[in-house]
């Protein structure tokens, strides 16, 4: 089968663009109708989110049309600098983002239409605005094609999710998560100003176009990799960047922490493809190693902090650290790949790339909306008072379910397929003229699946620990579960998981418009069989996730009539076994402490561990244990230490005396008349 | 030397006296006198003005020297004077470095301002240029003035000697400025005084004295 | 793909289910011997199954749906792997579905539906069993997957069938890349199957067990099909490292009567003397105390990742 | 005519208030006399627009666009913080922080400040420039001293004492200026401090004399500015007067300041012929941002706090004058201008904020948000717009001013990006917590009037997105006169 694929050529009058503009305008204009009667819910929540749910959509049919198109289009609006009107392309690269956005933002919006209610804090209607301006500014994002343009959606969008992080500004947590939120998007902003300085290279054109003929010198272009990978690094959570991550994820609502993490995440993982594979040209093999040992370290970091953390979302946090870890090792190996000439398999970590994030972005989106109506339905989100919640909340916990097995990495879902891609472009390292990356490749590889094993172990802690078991508060029993709204924006998700779980073929040839664009190659397909994954032709290895759900579906089902027919035993309820010990409580049940412990023993030099343990004396035994990231005081508080003591150098300037003051100036007259005499 | 006509001999005089009144204001630490100097000051400014205004004919510098002399040597010095009464401020407190320390201070200051001046000399066409330098010492003279004083009128006959010496040096420089700017300094200068009046007053009132040490809360280095 | 690949397809799977608990009572059959007991019937697992699906099904009150629908989930995959793995020919229509990687993410999906399981009650035991388990599984999966890897770096693919065709074609002798893997896949086998020393199937002391605990609520049809699920997971792991290490005598290109003619005596002598070597190292290691399990299953990662790089630099 | 009306009316504002300052509708009269010089400085800015450059009153006054659009900035945000400062003297007077006869005052010497900016700007004369630059100080300082609290006192003083000096220094540059214009232009000095006449001739100038005039300008209208270390009065005169006169302190007379010392760079620049002025400028102006940056860490008054943020924004403009060429000019007088409206209205919330907690301790403010939503939403989006958070039009300038930096002097971005983290860091830890959170505050007798504000931000917000044509026009008109 041919695919489709239109060499990039200027489409004569930008229709697919001019709709993307529309419809974030549309996103704009609803979130401002929201300002009309701010305190309403009706209004905001039965009409306005849906109503932003159906721009998503279209905006991901649109998306998808100029995904299969696979061409360019352009367009330039009047407004922003002067000397610089407002530049928009929608390019394929763009365009799959766009998907991701609209179609994963179509579950959140409809969910969020159910979800914000009066009494939490922000007024429904000033959240539906910050929400919408969110979105069009994530959308502005993946469209913009000049550094302003650029650079103002981008920290639109943070503005505005900052915003949302502290809707409940009355906690104090929330709003130190806030604030280090907003200070590390500024500083990374800071750098990615810096980078498209340097990009421009001397041409002094801020548009896209110019950076990417402008000639730069290796190490130019070096830096501006380095600023590019710092900046997107900060957004996306790379470690040591991700500080902010754990906190402001838990401190939002729970929408909006499924549209931080499920979607702007990718627009960092957006931005670094654009600059690093677009924008730079054709990148030197070795920068890849930068994003690639970044990527694993934050894997293997970001897993096992998950899995010792005991408040849900945090644990959900964490683990979006661990899957941009695998982005980022994808775009490294993509990079290393690309540098060296391998334009296909450079192609194949690419699609791996792009396709764990689309998976991200639909289960992590998922399993944030879960937690959602979790702490909706019990106020908690502390995984040691939660439990149960498998029968109250029937629909949350099985759509849940599907995220929870997905983001494990189980086939036949979609987390399975990316993590298979990825690993299967490790696998052809073998072929790279670098003796050194031919070493690193087989740890590196181990840390990949050590990080994948890993997330099973944080999943199951945390969908048994909150759904599984016995409810271990009692106040759970009045646990309801979530609305029809919010059941449909969570079924959309599922869909998607299981979707990208069962057709990656047809993700992949979609797919196939952007790796040609970035790397100049397209994984090639096997011709025959529709439903044949299969990477790249030379090699027999494939991969049919409906063939094999078919399969294990038929010896299930073949299980469950065989042992029926078989034998009609009857069966009967009872009390779980107690070990004839009595009184067995719910609270007796392992804890998400106790699931964290062989981590904490196992790794411990990661975790800066403070433990209480009670004496055996003591008659209300309590253990306790708090672990917290040493990141902080090796990276960041010197770096505040350093700032305050620079502070207080500069504080001795200014002492109070007006004579002290006059000195100055007298001074300040005589150097600098000396300066003027001597010159 | 010998050679120069009287009237620049007048001139050289003057600026010399001038910098040795800076001087005495620099070591001098009795608020009375320093009016008084300041007022001697004034004299010698309006002298030279005059001097000027008789070997160039110009007339704006009658009107700059009337005005120096209504204003520097008499209106101002009353005024302040009334004012040290009013307050009870006589002397000043130890200056904040010495006085033999000030003293070497101005000296080496002196000598920077004559160097300073030199390029300011060779382009001046007037019959004073030599004195540039003097009125550069002088305005920088009061600088270190208003530095080494703590208290708060001492200050301000630094600064009222700093625009005397900034005036001289437009004399000195190029016989004056345009009317329109001289009466506008005048006019700031007056006003300036009487806020200042105002302000000593508003201290007083608050503090019960005029020491510079109550001054000094507003910082960032506690 | 013609009839006969699918009826050795068939034929597979339906061996790997038959003769799963007859490995299990042959493992133990040995063990008695080496430890002078007297030994039990071969067919006792049979037996115990046989009884087990007799009886009525207790079930907590407590539990979900999940709990019930997870048994038939976790011996489905577990025969679905046993299509995969080529234990008797290379040439089944099923491996093009799934290569070994999948194989991987296949256990791992039944470990997680076996762990979710045992939380499911909410007992101590249960989440404890869990625990247990993903910490065994979290090690051992990576471990596993890097000899597998190992396997596939050198036969270029991870598709199982290729594999074992390319290391049966006999122009290689055992790399040392692959001696490193073995030494690791065998430690993995004993922690995923709850062998001695990492977990002992014969016991149910609380402290020291993993597999047992998380079974403990389930009765009746629904333990008979943990059991059989768990005896299938041994039988596939040994059939893997046929497929790793020792791939003679399956079926290869010349698929007819012949090949599995061979290929199924072949399989019937390699279970065997795989059974006793397993009863041996049972027989002569001691149970570990549980936190030394992530010691030893880490010691089977470094292997194979160890492996995999002696791989690399000999190859370079 | 224009011209006369923008300079006599605040100066009839000035007289009239100064007798009936106290009435009751003088906040009113305050504004209407502003408005009447706004709609003065908007008649003047079409004329200079339509017509070009004038030069007015025997060639003493001299309009272009680069002081025409100071001069509409100045009457503009005058009138709002004439508006503003209606209610929030109101609850001072009703605080009892005030009496009637501190009012006469400040409505007096308000109007006879504006009359001193829009003479300094306006005057083609830098003799006069020098006596207005010098007549803003005395019409401020006992404004500053409003209150009669020590702490005002102090300011006050030092305000007075430090700008005086500096005010000298800048008289003797002027009187170097004249002594090197005097031998090209004659003896006949009447024209010699002429800009325009002085501009005709730069190149002719005595490049020493030059150099020297220059630093005695910039150390004295420096001072004004705000350039560390010259900027010691600046935060207390902010933080102690009242909030109207923080508020057109820090947008007004900075820029003013600032205005006089790049018209003495144009011409310095022209006869030097060599790096010495764009040195000085960039290294005052980093040296500025760099100093501001970290001692906002240690503020923990509000006003303090956004008085060290206007040194930081004026080091920034500094440093963008100094780099020159038409993008940074550009960009610095964008900075002047976004820079000046929303410190002003960020000063405007701060004032209530302050009247609301009934102190200016930050400690002390505590959700504002709840108290009072506009009041909370304005300082928040303030801080954020001064901080450069797009699509502010801070950011733009910022921007421009950056990647300019980032070509002509790639050695100063990243230091002028620290010090923008470090303020980023401090300004925002102190604000959210002032804005967020629970209240602690009581509600204000009368309506705040936030019309100001909201005015202010809007158009900050509207530079940030799209800047009209016929204003970037307006600006590059200005920018090419600075030399670009």
């Amino acid at each position: 089968m041919m695919h489709r694929l239109v060499h990039p050529v200027a489409a004569p009058f930008p229709m697919l663009l001019i709709g993307c503009v529309g419809l974030l305008l549309g996103w704009t204009v609803i979130g401002l109708a929201g300002l009309v009667r701010p305190r309403s819910v009706v209004l905001a929540g039965r009409l306005l989110f849906p109503l932003g749910a159906l721009l998503g959509l279209a905006l991901a049919v649109l998306a998808g049309a100029s995904l299969l198109g696979g061409g360019i289009e352009r367009l330039i609006l009047p407004i922003g600098l002067p000397n610089l009107p407002m530049h928009l392309r929608l390019d394929p690269l763009s365009s799959i983002f766009l998907l991701l956005l609209g179609a994963s933002s179509f579950g959140i919006s409809l969910f969020a239409g159910g979800y914000f209610r009066v009494g939490e804090g922000t007024a429904p209607g000033l959240l539906c605005l910050q929400y919408h301006l969110f979105l069009a500014a994530m959308g502005l994002v993946l469209i913009a094609d000049d550094a302003y343009s650029f650079l103002v959606a981008w920290e639109v969008m943070a503005l505005a999710s900052y915003f949302l992080v502290t809707t409940q500004h009355r906690i104090a947590e929330i709003r130190r998560a806030g604030f280090i939120y907003l200070l590390m998007a500024h500083v990374g902003a800071i750098c990615l100003l810096l980078c498209f300085g340097v990009l421009q290279g001397g041409g002094w054109h801020f548009t896209f176009h110019a950076m990417r003929s402008a000639h730069l010198s290796l190490g130019w272009a070096t830096v501006a990799f380095a600023l590019a990978l710092l900046g997107f690094g900060a957004k996306a959570g790379l470690v040591p960047l991700h500080v902010w991550l754990p906190e402001a994820h838990p401190a939002a609502p729970s929408p909006v922490s499924a549209l931080m993490s499920g979607v702007m995440l990718k627009t960092a993982v957006y931005g670094m493809l654009r600059v690093g594979l677009d924008l730079l040209g054709r990148p030197v093999w070795w920068w890849g190693l930068a994003p690639l040992i970044l990527g694993l370290f934050t894997i293997v970091y970001g897993v096992l902090f998950a899995a010792v953390q005991t408040d849900m979302k945090r644990l959900l946090a964490y683990s979006s650290v661990e899957n941009i870890g695998m982005v980022f090792t994808g775009i490294g190996l993509t990079i290393v790949f690309a540098g060296s000439g391998l334009k296909v398999i450079a192609a194949l970590a690419l699609l791996a790339t792009l396709y764990h994030c689309l998976n991200h972005a639909f289960m992590k989106s998922l399993l944030f909306l879960g937690t959602g109506s979790v702490l909706h339905a019990t106020g908690e989100r502390n995984l040691g008072r939660l439990g149960g919640l498998i029968h109250r909340m029937p629909w949350v916990a099985w759509l849940t379910l599907i995220g929870t097995l997905a983001i494990a990495g189980l086939p036949p879902l979609n987390g399975f397929v990316s993590e298979w891609l990825l690993l299967q472009s490790f696998l052809f390292t073998g072929h790279l003229p670098h003796a050194f990356v031919n070493l690193l490749i087989p740890m590196a590889m181990a840390l990949v699946v050590l990080g994948a094993a890993l997330a099973g172990y944080v999943m199951v802690k945390f969908y048994g620990v909150i759904f599984l078991g016995q409810p271990r508060e009692a106040a759970l029993a009045r646990a309801h579960d979530c609305g029809w709204l919010e059941r449909i924006g969570l079924t959309w998700l599922a869909l998607g998981c299981v979707a990208l779980g069962l057709f990656p073929l047809q993700v992949i040839r979609a797919l196939g418009a952007v790796t040609h664009q970035l790397v100049g190659a397209v994984v090639p397909q096997s011709s025959s069989h529709w439903w044949l994954l299969a990477p790249v032709p030379d090699r027999s290895v494939s991969y049919e996730p409906l063939v094999f759900l078919t399969a294990t579906l038929a010896v299930v089902l073949m299980t469950v009539l065989a042992v029926r027919l078989t034998y009609r035993q009857r069966e009967r309820r009872g009390p779980a076994w107690d070990c004839g010990a009595g009184n067995l409580t719910a609270r007796m049940q392992d804890t998400a402490e106790g699931f964290g412990q062989p981590i904490r023993h196992l790794f411990r030099p990661f975790f800066q561990i403070e433990r209480e343990l009670p004496e055996p004396t003591d008659r209300a035994p309590r253990y306790r244990v708090v672990v917290r990231e040493r990141i902080w005081r090796l990276v960041y508080e010197p770096i505040s230490g350093a700032v305050e003591g620079l502070a207080n150098t500069a504080a001795r300037l200014q002492q109070g005396r007006i004579s002290v003051y006059l000195l100055y100036s007298f001074l300040t007259l005589l150097v600098l008349l000396a300066v003027a005499l001597l010159r | 030397m010998t050679h120069l006509p009287l009237y620049q001999q007048l001139l050289d005089s003057c600026a010399a006296l001038l910098l040795l009144l800076s001087f005495a204001m620099l070591s001098q630490r009795r608020v009375v006198a320093l009016v008084n100097l300041y007022a001697v000051q004034g004299a010698v400014l309006a002298a030279t003005t005059l001097l000027l205004a008789w070997r160039t004919g110009q007339d704006h510098l009658y009107v700059s020297a009337a005005l120096t002399l209504a204003l520097k040597v008499m209106l101002l010095p009353w005024l302040l004077h009334r004012l040290i009464r009013r307050l009870q401020v006589h002397r000043d407190t130890e200056p904040l470095l010495n006085v033999s320390g000030t003293m070497l201070v101005g000296l080496v200051i002196v000598v920077f301002a004559f160097s300073l001046a030199q390029p300011i000399t060779r382009l001046a066409s007037t019959a004073t240029r030599s004195a540039i330098g003097i009125a550069l010492a002088v305005v920088l003279l009061a600088f270190l003035m208003m530095i080494t004083r703590r208290k708060a009128v001492s200050q301000v006959m630094g600064f009222l000697s700093m625009e005397n010496g900034v005036l001289f040096g437009a004399m000195s420089a190029s016989y004056g400025m345009p009317m329109i700017v001289e009466l506008g300094m005048a006019l700031d200068v007056l006003v300036a005084v009487l806020v200042l009046g105002v302000f000593f007053f508003q201290i007083r009132e608050r503090f019960d004295s005029l020491d510079l040490h109550h001054l000094e809360s507003l910082k960032e280095h506690q | 793909m013609n009839a006969i690949d699918w009826i050795t397809q068939v034929l597979e799977v339906v061996v790997a289910v038959a003769a799963a608990p007859a490995f299990l009572g042959w493992l133990n059959q040995c063990r008695a011997w080496l430890q002078n007991r007297r030994a039990p019937s071969l067919w006792l697992p049979y037996r115990n199954l046989h009884k087990l699906f007799h009886k009525e099904a207790l079930i907590a009150e407590s539990a979900s749906p999940l709990f019930r629908i997870a048994p038939y989930v976790v011996f489905g995959t577990m025969v679905v792997a046993a299509g995969i793995i080529p234990s008797m020919s290379t040439r089944l229509p099923l491996v093009g579905s799934a290569d070994a990687i999948a194989l991987v993410g296949l256990f791992a999906a039944a470990r997680m539906f076996m762990t979710l399981a045992a939380m499911d009650v909410g007992t101590a035991f249960g989440t404890l069993g869990a625990r247990r388990e993903m910490m065994v599984g979290f090690l051992a999966e990576p471990a596993l997957l890097m000899v597998i890897f190992v396997a596939s770096q050198i036969s270029s693919s991870t598709a199982l069938p290729v594999i074992t065709d390319h290391l049966a074609s006999g122009h290689l002798g055992l790399s040392p890349g692959l001696a490193f893997s073995a030494v690791a896949f065998i430690l993995v086998l004993l922690a995923e199957n709850a062998r001695i020393p990492v977990d002992n199937p014969a016991t149910h002391l609380e402290l020291t067990m993993i597999h047992e605990a998380m079974l403990l609520e389930y009765s009746a049809r629904h333990l008979a099909l943990m059991e059989w699920a768990a005896q299938l997971k041994l039988f596939n792991y040994v059939c893997i490292g046929f497929a790793l290490f020792l791939p003679w005598g399956v079926a290869r290109a010349h698929i007819g009567p012949i090949g599995l003619a061979v290929a199924i005596p072949a399989l019937a002598m390699k279970l065997a003397v795989a059974g006793a070597a397993l009863a041996l190292i049972e027989t002569v290691s001691a149970k570990m105390r549980v936190m030394r399990i992530p010691e030893f299953l880490a010691t089977a990662f470094l292997f194979a990742v160890l492996g995999l790089l002696v791989h690399v630099l000999l190859k370079a | 005519m224009a011209l006369l009306l923008l300079l006599i009316l605040p100066l009839m504002g000035a007289a009239l208030l100064g007798i009936t300052g106290a009435h009751r509708r003088a906040p009113e009269v305050n504004a209407a006399f502003s408005l009447g010089t706004l709609l003065a400085a908007c008649g003047l800015a079409v004329r200079v627009i339509r017509h070009g450059d004038l030069l007015l009153g025997r060639e003493q006054f001299f309009i272009d666009p680069f002081n025409v659009f100071l001069v509409t900035l100045t009457a503009f945000v005058g009138l709002t913080t004439a508006l503003f400062s209606r209610p929030y003297m109101r609850i001072e007077l009703d605080h009892g922080r005030l009496t009637p006869g501190k009012l006469r005052l400040y409505h007096s010497m308000y109007q006879l400040f504006m009359f001193t900016m829009l003479l300094a700007l306006t005057t083609n004369n830098m003799g006069l420039m020098w006596v207005a630059m010098e007549g803003a100080t005395l019409s401020t300082v006992l404004l500053v001293t409003l209150y009669r609290t020590p702490a005002s006192l102090e300011a006050g003083w030092k305000y007075f004492i430090l700008c005086g000096v500096g005010i000298a220094q800048a008289l003797f540059g002027t009187v170097l200026l004249y002594v090197a214009a005097e031998k090209v232009l004659g003896s006949q000095g009447v024209t010699a401090l002429l800009w325009t006449h002085l501009d005709a001739v730069k190149s002719q100038l005595e490049p020493t004399v030059l150099a020297l005039a220059f630093v005695f300008l910039l150390v004295g209208y420096g001072t004004k500015v705000g350039l560390v270390p010259l900027h010691n009065w600046l935060p207390d005169a902010h933080a102690e007067g009242p909030t109207p006169i923080s508020a057109v302190l820090s947008g007004l007379l900075l820029n003013v300041a600032l205005y006089t010392v790049v018209r003495s760079k144009v011409l310095v620049e022209g006869s030097v012929h060599s790096q010495l002025p764009s040195r000085l400028l960039m290294g005052f102006g980093l040296v500025s941002v760099v100093v501001a940056a970290l001692l906002l860490w240690r503020q923990r008054d509000i006003k303090r706090l956004f008085a060290y943020s206007s040194i930081e924004h004026m080091g920034i403009a500094t440093f963008a004058f100094g780099m020159g060429g038409p993008i940074a000019n550009f960009a610095a007088l964008l900075h002047m201008t976004v820079h000046s409206l929303t410190k002003s209205s960020i000063f405007f919330t701060a004032g209530h904020a302050a009247q609301n907690a009934g102190t200016q301790a930050m400690d002390r403010i505590r959700g504002l948000i709840t108290l009072s939503p506009t009041v909370g939403w304005g300082l928040m989006l303030g801080s954020l717009a001064i901080l450069g958070v797009p699509p502010f039009g801070v950011f733009t300038s910022e921007f421009l001013i950056l990647t300019t930096a980032m070509r002509t002097q790639p050695w100063a971005t990243p230091i002028l990006l620290a010090a923008l983290a470090v303020a980023f860091a401090a300004i925002f830890s102190k604000v959210q917590p002032m804005v967020f959170g629970e209240t602690t505050g009581r509600p204000l007798p009368h309506a705040p009037a936030l019309l100001p504000v909201f005015t202010h931000l809007a158009i900050v917000l509207l530079l940030g997105l799209y800047i009209p044509h016929y204003l970037a026009d307006w600006y590059r008109a200005a920018a090419h006169l600075i030399g670009g």
